[in-house]
């Protein structure tokens, strides 16, 4: 037991230091090398706490596909990577309200957990109790796709909203071509059919064990971005337009399902017998799509010729 | 809605609706545009003849609508109210007359007729609000539709005039939305009774039943210009002629005077205001007024100054009326809120006309007009005389009601005010009159816009409605004891409202 | 079943032991050639040796091959980054370290 | 089983999404028909939800057919449903007036547009804490992709700017929600309403903290008012009028919402803090419209100013007064007039080709129907009489004295004097003369946007004599 | 102290750091950094504190999931704005250039 205190004592002390690298080291790059390493901590840090859905997320999305997007955009920056002005980036903190703000909220932050009231409502119990009329057998699918499947469908609104977000700001389409080695076209030749293996099992296996459809799109869109750097891209990369279609399915496929089952009697009330496929449906179509919504971030910008991506097919 | 709830809503149409229509009327739709005006205005006049014969009969006509929960927009079309819509009316229809004539070759006409309707509309609801909110609402209504009249010319002083007029009615009209709201907190309710409301209620305290008349005087002041808030009439006499005839005969200082009537009348009551001590402040506040004004007129060299100075001292003639306290004085005081406005529109018609034909602006160019443009100035004369209270006119038919009334009312001093008055209104027209008639022909005219055109002095569109108020200026004394006249209406109000016939 | 337990412990043993190695070296060798070394070296057999003690350990057939599928795609993942990084390197014109240096 | 099909209120949230993808499938510049058709349907959709709604007090739905704590409750009383009729009456004007305005531009106005619905009808009609977040983010990401639709520079960094704040107060509300969900085990607004007494533990003070200052920071309210007017100002006329007439209003709302609800036990001694701030803002944004230079700008500070007054009525709560029909007034009031005068302001820009007050004001006499919408608007916003502003401030100064509160009926008559300066600033500039000879010609304008202005702003002044039945749809809410 | 209340610790301590990021510092992707740290912490909280007494609770953890989504579309976006304000005004902070343009009214 104390063996275990001291093994998730150490991870918190370097998981805050590694927090405060990120925010503290004066080159960039290596601020966000360092929030690689916070994110693959974190990652232990769900696995402690028991949410292995959130530690394969956590590696899969914020320490890996947003490490990869805030590494591309440095490179995006021909800027000397030590800012001329680094000295700022700590005296910033001594500005001293604000940090005697920051100071008060977390002792009184930190207080509060001292004397925490008992929870008066038992959720995990209910969550338990109705899982069987769920359809899945894995708590947090349930939780996610029925009994806070609202959630979600707003969730992957948001996503494509970001998207059309991305669009709408426009990026310049030139990027500095990596100089590659041939390498990684061999790895990605052997490793993206893995890949898209590992998505479908993950996205199989979320009915009742960790994964699910997020993680699954997450694995997809590595796949994506790997195809990309390795510039085997072109031959297979759709235009923007099959992009957004696709996206746009997967959203338009989550609300038609949401809307049919109104005739039930509610807004996403899953017929006890058809939930299980029902769900099974919506992952696999949300998977396809997330995963083409999560690479879009990336990969978006390199598939345009126009000055600006967001105004690439005003010419089709 | 019965016909009772209707009439007062339609007397408001009746100016609303053409200026809707005025509004979206093409400029160059010069027919259909005289034809909505007049026909509004005839309208309006034919349905305040139906309302007159109704309420001499005794009948009641109001409408009552819910705005908001306690709060409720009420219109009462009672004997008070239609003294001042029947003024207001009549001199609508002489004034659009006059514009017609005086606007027709200036640009912007649809904007200008439009907002002239609409402040008639405002003045009519002011004259027909049955509760202080009402009031407020078509008060504020009538400084929004008259700023664009007052800016119309567009020149640097028109838009000094019109800032300077805003910033006086806006922040008057914010005291009294205060003084409203605070007299609502304390009675519950705001609506005007005969006698006052106040006079029933107990338990509030004396203090900021003076602190609240303190705010709405100083609300509707501002639109009265009794001094010290008087500082944008003179400012806004860059206005053309009949934007003046409606600042200070037709509708705006006339709403002010009208607030104060009903404030001191139906809300807090006569005999209660006097038993606060609020009468005689406010009666001296009108003194000092009207000699502020009279003596400042003297020394103005501008027409239209000099008549907008004496506007600020005859106005208060009217609040001096409320504040004496008694019938007779009343009675003064009310009949002047007519013959004040029948007298400066004529004046004001007559100063436009000068302008528009010759060029004349200044009082010192004034010289021997009498003989160019004798029709004009024979109602000028008439006009200034009735100001001064010479006999024979309407203004010594108020002047003697209102000495009368200070007798009674034991203010010798108000006597002595209001003759110190009479002379010094003869000091600044009495000149002008010996300009017009007795010095010879200037050898040039500043500006002769109307060449000598046989019979015609100018166009007569120009010359009617002078004549026409001149006329009532004679009528309204020598028939002051026709049934029809203003002077048996103001009694009449007396007697119906206060069952005590003066 | 002791032999199999002994062994497991021993290689899980090994497997630490050559994780710190490589993490000493990571942290005391001198520049970045010498340091992918010891990342693509070291810790890949530490790794190794990791995997087999635990899939010895496992309940099923089907776990202890999916913990030995783990070995074969880090090493090669290891050996491409490795390479991407050794290479970069190179062509930004870091010199490889000279033991003759003083 | 057509009943459950037509039910307006999940057809609220589920057709902008509809049609949203839809548009964003299309490609930039595209789906505005079906916008356009979509808001349409919105608006019925609200109007039979407010039939609905008006004789039960509420109407709820189960998503998944899941009781609370589980499942997530969708709730429409009066206020949400006055606040959806709002959005949808705004609205559907508002996107016809862009249909006209960014015809030819290749943009993503109709989806972002789509999503931000989707997200504040969320928002309206949620009563659960953590959908709530959902909701706001959907809002913010929105909001900030309109942002920069009009490619500026400057509405980047505008954008930017408020992208940032966005986030930091949605993250301040979801650690609210942690903290709330770590203390009682629920996110049900109305199971929290029913645990958190009078007596909240440290946490719980800090979970109200901290969410209120987070929905503050998004509702813009001075000193957090940094990121509205570059984002406001600078965005294309039709955006700044989303933004300002709905936007702010939503985070209002929630802050409303936790205010009379889960926080009403123990968050009323505090009251006068927001109003002060309130204030503070009616204050400094009405000076800071003052000296504006460019219109757009004047316009957006005059909303910093607005917010100002949607906080005063929290010391009225609980005074006996009409409070929360009071605000809802005002925010009313204020969405219809400052669509009207933000889209009025947009034609004027677009017609004289500047930017600044004193370039466009000349130009403003030769567009009227423009002129009169901003006229009307300013006229609400000054608080005259007869408009929705009128009413509500009317109302809040009588509330106010009521409760002896007299600085707040001084501020909100200042703030009307504010107002007026800076309105009639552009308004007189309109009847200059011809003595100011710039005869520059005038760009067209279409009548759509001539028009829309006008309705917007009319019916912000047709609301002032027609609000009873908006105060007899607020009667059953609690306040 | 169980791991749920340590992590919770922690997570409030993140919090901070990443306000405080987020607030004070002035390039652009160190605020989108922070940003992602706060967002961490606040999940660490949500998670740690409900399951404070030990056990599994996975509403909380439902809700990371789609927090974590979110913050992902959230840092794309604003990364998509960082890259266009360097790509307009070679700037890579909201300092600078931009605060005077916005005093200017």
């Amino acid at each position: 037991m104390t063996t275990a205190l001291a093994f998730e004592a150490l991870l918190a002390l370097l998981l805050l230091w590694s927090a405060w690298q990120t925010l503290a080291t004066p080159q960039m790059d290596r601020a966000v090398i360092m929030f690689i390493v916070f994110g693959l901590l974190l990652t232990l840090v769900w696995s402690r706490l028991q949410a292995p859905d959130i530690a394969l997320a956590e590696a899969a999305l914020g320490a890996g596909l947003t490490g990869t997007l805030l590494l591309d955009a440095l490179t995006a920056f021909r800027q000397p990577n030590r800012s001329a002005k680094h000295g700022r980036v700590l005296a910033a903190f001594r500005r001293f309200p604000a940090l005697l703000a920051l100071l008060l909220l977390a002792a009184a932050l930190l207080t509060s957990l001292t004397r925490l009231p008992l929870p008066a409502v038992d959720l995990p119990a209910a969550v338990a109790g109705q899982l069987g009329s769920s359809g899945v057998s894995h708590p947090v699918t349930a939780v996610l796709l029925n009994f806070r499947g609202y959630d979600t469908l707003l969730e992957v609104a948001v996503l494509l909203l970001a998207l059309t977000g991305i669009l709408a700001v426009g990026l310049p389409a030139e990027r500095p071509l990596l100089s590659l080695n041939q390498l990684v076209p061999t790895l990605a030749r052997s490793a993206v059919p893995l890949m898209v293996l590992a998505a479908f099992y993950l996205l199989w296996a979320g009915a009742h064990r960790p994964g699910g459809a997020f993680q699954a799109a997450a694995v997809l869109a590595a796949a994506a971005v790997l195809l990309n750097l390795s510039q085997l891209q072109s031959r297979w990369l759709p235009t923007q337009h099959w992009i957004r279609l696709v996206v746009g399915a997967g959203l338009l496929l989550f609300v038609g399902i949401a809307a049919a089952l109104l005739a039930g009697g509610g807004l996403l009330r899953f017929p006890p017998g058809q939930a299980g496929l029902l769900i099974l449906l919506i992952e696999s179509g949300l998977t396809v799509s997330l995963a083409v919504n999560l690479a879009a971030f990336y990969l978006l910008r390199t598939s345009s010729s126009g000055q600006w991506a967001g105004q690439e097919d005003s010419h089709e | 809605m019965s016909y009772n709830e209707l009439l007062p809503l339609l007397v408001i149409a009746s100016s609303l609706l053409p200026g809707f229509i005025i509004f979206i009327l093409p400029e160059r739709q010069i027919v259909l545009r005289t034809m909505f005006n007049l026909l509004g205005a005839v309208t309006k006049l034919w349905l305040i003849g139906l309302l007159l014969v109704g309420v001499t009969a005794g009948e009641q006509y109001g409408f009552r609508y819910f705005l908001a929960p306690n709060m409720e927009l009420v219109f009462k079309a009672d004997a008070l109210a239609l003294l001042f819509v029947s003024l207001s009316a009549s001199l609508w229809l002489l004034t659009t007359l006059y514009a017609i004539g005086y606007l027709e070759h200036a640009p912007h006409r649809s904007r200008f007729f439009g907002f002239f309707s609409l402040c008639v509309t405002a003045t009519m609801g002011i004259a027909m609000a049955g509760n202080l909110l009402t009031f407020f609402i078509f008060y504020e209504l009538l400084t929004l539709a008259t700023f664009p009249l007052i800016v119309h010319r567009g020149t640097p002083q028109a838009m000094r005039g019109g800032t300077v007029y805003l910033a006086y009615t806006l922040f008057g009209g914010a005291l009294l939305l205060i003084g409203i709201v605070w007299l609502n907190q304390m009675t519950g309710q705001t609506e005007f009774t005969q006698g006052g409301i106040l006079a029933a209620t107990d338990g509030i305290s004396r203090t900021h039943l003076k602190l609240v008349f303190l705010l709405l005087i100083a609300g509707v002041g501002v639109k009265a210009a009794i001094v010290p808030l008087h500082g944008w009439l003179p400012q806004a006499m860059v206005a053309p002629a009949p934007v003046s005839a409606l600042l200070h005969a037709v509708a705006v200082v006339k709403a002010g005077a009208f607030g104060v009537v009903r404030i001191v009348y139906e809300i807090y009551g006569i005999e209660f205001a006097q038993s606060l001590g609020l009468l005689l402040p406010l009666a001296v506040a009108a003194a000092v007024t009207i000699l502020w004004g009279s003596l400042r007129a003297l020394s103005q060299g501008d027409l239209k100054r000099r008549l907008a100075f004496s506007t600020i001292s005859q106005v208060s003639y009217i609040v001096l009326g409320v504040g004496i306290f008694g019938t007779a004085g009343t009675v003064g005081g009310l009949v002047h809120l007519v013959h004040q406005g029948i007298m400066k529109i004529t004046l004001f018609f007559c100063a436009g006309n000068y302008a528009e034909t010759l060029g004349i602006h200044r009082v010192d160019e004034m010289d021997g007009a009498g003989r160019r443009m004798p029709v004009t100035s024979l109602a000028f004369s008439i006009g200034a005389l009735g100001m001064m209270g010479a006999p024979l006119t309407a203004g010594a038919v108020s002047k003697s009601w209102l000495k009368t009334g200070a007798l009674a009312a034991q203010m010798p001093w108000a006597i002595w005010v209001l003759s110190a008055s009479s002379l010094l209104n003869m000091a600044y027209f009495l000149p002008i009159l010996y300009r017009l008639w007795l010095k010879p022909l200037p050898a040039a005219w500043p500006h002769e816009e109307i060449p000598v055109n046989g019979v015609r002095e100018t166009h007569w569109l120009l010359l009617l409605p002078p004549l026409v108020t001149a006329v009532a200026t004679v009528a309204a004394s020598t028939f002051s004891d026709a049934w029809i006249s203003p002077l048996t209406f103001a009694r009449m109000i007396m007697g119906i409202e206060y069952h005590t016939p003066p | 079943m002791l032999f199999v337990e002994l062994l497991s412990n021993l290689l899980l043993l090994t497997g630490g032991f050559f994780y710190l190695a490589g993490t000493v070296g990571l942290l005391r060798f001198p520049d970045v050639y010498t340091r992918l070394h010891t990342l693509s070296k070291a810790d890949n057999l530490g790794l190794g040796c990791l995997l087999a003690g635990l899939a010895l350990k496992a309940d099923s057939l089907v776990l202890a091959l999916k913990l030995l599928a783990i070995w074969p795609l880090t090493l090669i993942a290891s050996a491409v980054v490795g390479y991407a990084i050794a290479h970069r390197a190179d062509r930004l014109g870091i010199p490889a370290w000279q033991r003759e240096k003083p | 089983m057509i009943e459950h099909l037509s039910t307006p209120l999940v057809w609220l949230i589920l057709l902008p999404l509809v049609w949203a993808t839809l548009a964003f499938c299309l490609g930039p510049g595209r789906g505005a028909l079906l916008g356009l058709s979509g808001l349409g349907l919105q608006l019925l959709c609200a109007i039979l939800l407010a039939v609905e709604v008006a004789p039960k007090q509420t109407v709820t739905h189960l998503v998944g057919g899941w009781q609370e704590p589980l499942g997530i409750l969708l709730v429409a009383d009066g206020l949400s449903v006055t606040m959806l009729l709002l959005t949808q009456a705004v609205s559907l004007p508002v996107a016809l007036y862009a249909y006209s305005y960014l015809k030819q531009g290749q943009h993503w106005f109709w989806p972002l547009t789509g999503f931000l619905l989707a997200g504040i009808n969320g928002l309206y009609l949620s009563g659960d804490l953590f959908n709530l977040y959902v909701t706001l983010e959907l809002i913010g990401l929105a909001a900030v992709g309109l942002v920069v639709t009009g490619g500026a520079a400057g509405q980047v960094t505008a954008a930017m700017r408020y992208l940032l704040a966005s986030l930091v107060g949605s993250g301040g509300f979801l650690l609210g929600v942690a903290l709330l969900y770590g203390c009682f085990g629920t996110v049900s607004i109305r199971l929290l309403t029913s645990l958190i007494g009078s007596q909240a533990p440290l946490a719980v003070w800090l979970a109200a903290a901290v969410m209120v200052a987070g929905l503050l920071l998004k509702t813009a309210l001075f000193p957090f008012h940094f990121w509205l007017p570059p984002a406001h100002g600078g965005a294309p006329a039709p955006i700044s009028a989303l933004l300002s007439a709905l936007v702010v209003k939503a985070s209002f709302y929630v802050l409303l919402r936790l205010w009379l609800g889960p926080f009403a036990g123990f968050v009323s001694p505090l009251a006068w803090l927001p109003a002060l701030l309130g204030s503070l803002a009616i204050l400094w944004g009405g000076c800071q419209a003052i000296r504006a230079e460019r219109l757009k700008m004047m316009v957006a500070y005059s909303t910093v100013a607005q917010l100002g007054y949607l906080v005063l009525i929290f010391p009225l709560f609980g005074t006996g007064s009409h409070a929360m029909q009071i605000g809802l007034l005002q925010a009313t009031a204020h969405g219809l007039a400052k669509a009207g005068m933000f889209l009025a302001a947009g034609t004027l820009v677009k017609a004289s080709g500047s930017e600044l007050i004193d370039g466009i004001a000349t130009m403003a006499g030769r567009l009227p129907v423009t002129l009169f919408a901003f006229g009307l608007s300013g006229v609400s916003l000054m608080g005259l009489p007869p408009s929705g502003g009128f009413l509500a401030k009317y109302m809040l100064i009588d509330a106010a004295l009521a409760v002896g509160h007299i600085w707040i009926a001084v501020i909100v008559v200042t703030g009307g004097l504010l107002a007026s300066i800076y309105v009639f600033r552009v308004l007189r500039l309109a009847f200059l003369g011809p003595g100011d000879e710039r005869q520059v010609a005038l760009q067209p304008v279409s009548a759509v946007m001539e028009w829309t202005a006008f309705m917007l702003a009319v019916s912000a002044i047709v609301l002032g004599l027609a609000a009873m039945p908006l105060f007899r749809l607020l009667e059953g809410v609690a306040g | 102290m169980s791991s749920g209340l340590l992590f919770a610790a922690v997570g409030c301590l993140l919090l901070v750091l990443g306000v405080g990021g987020v607030l004070l510092l002035d390039h652009l992707v160190r605020r989108i950094l922070a940003f992602n740290l706060m967002g961490s912490g606040i999940f660490l909280v949500l998670v740690g504190l409900a399951q404070r007494s030990g056990r599994i609770d996975p509403v909380p953890q439902a809700m990371v999931l789609t927090g974590i989504v979110v913050s992902v579309a959230a840092t794309a976006l604003a990364l998509a704005l960082a890259r266009r304000r360097y790509a307009d005004s070679g700037s890579t902070t909201l300092q600078d250039k931009a605060r005077r343009e916005d005093r200017h009214d």
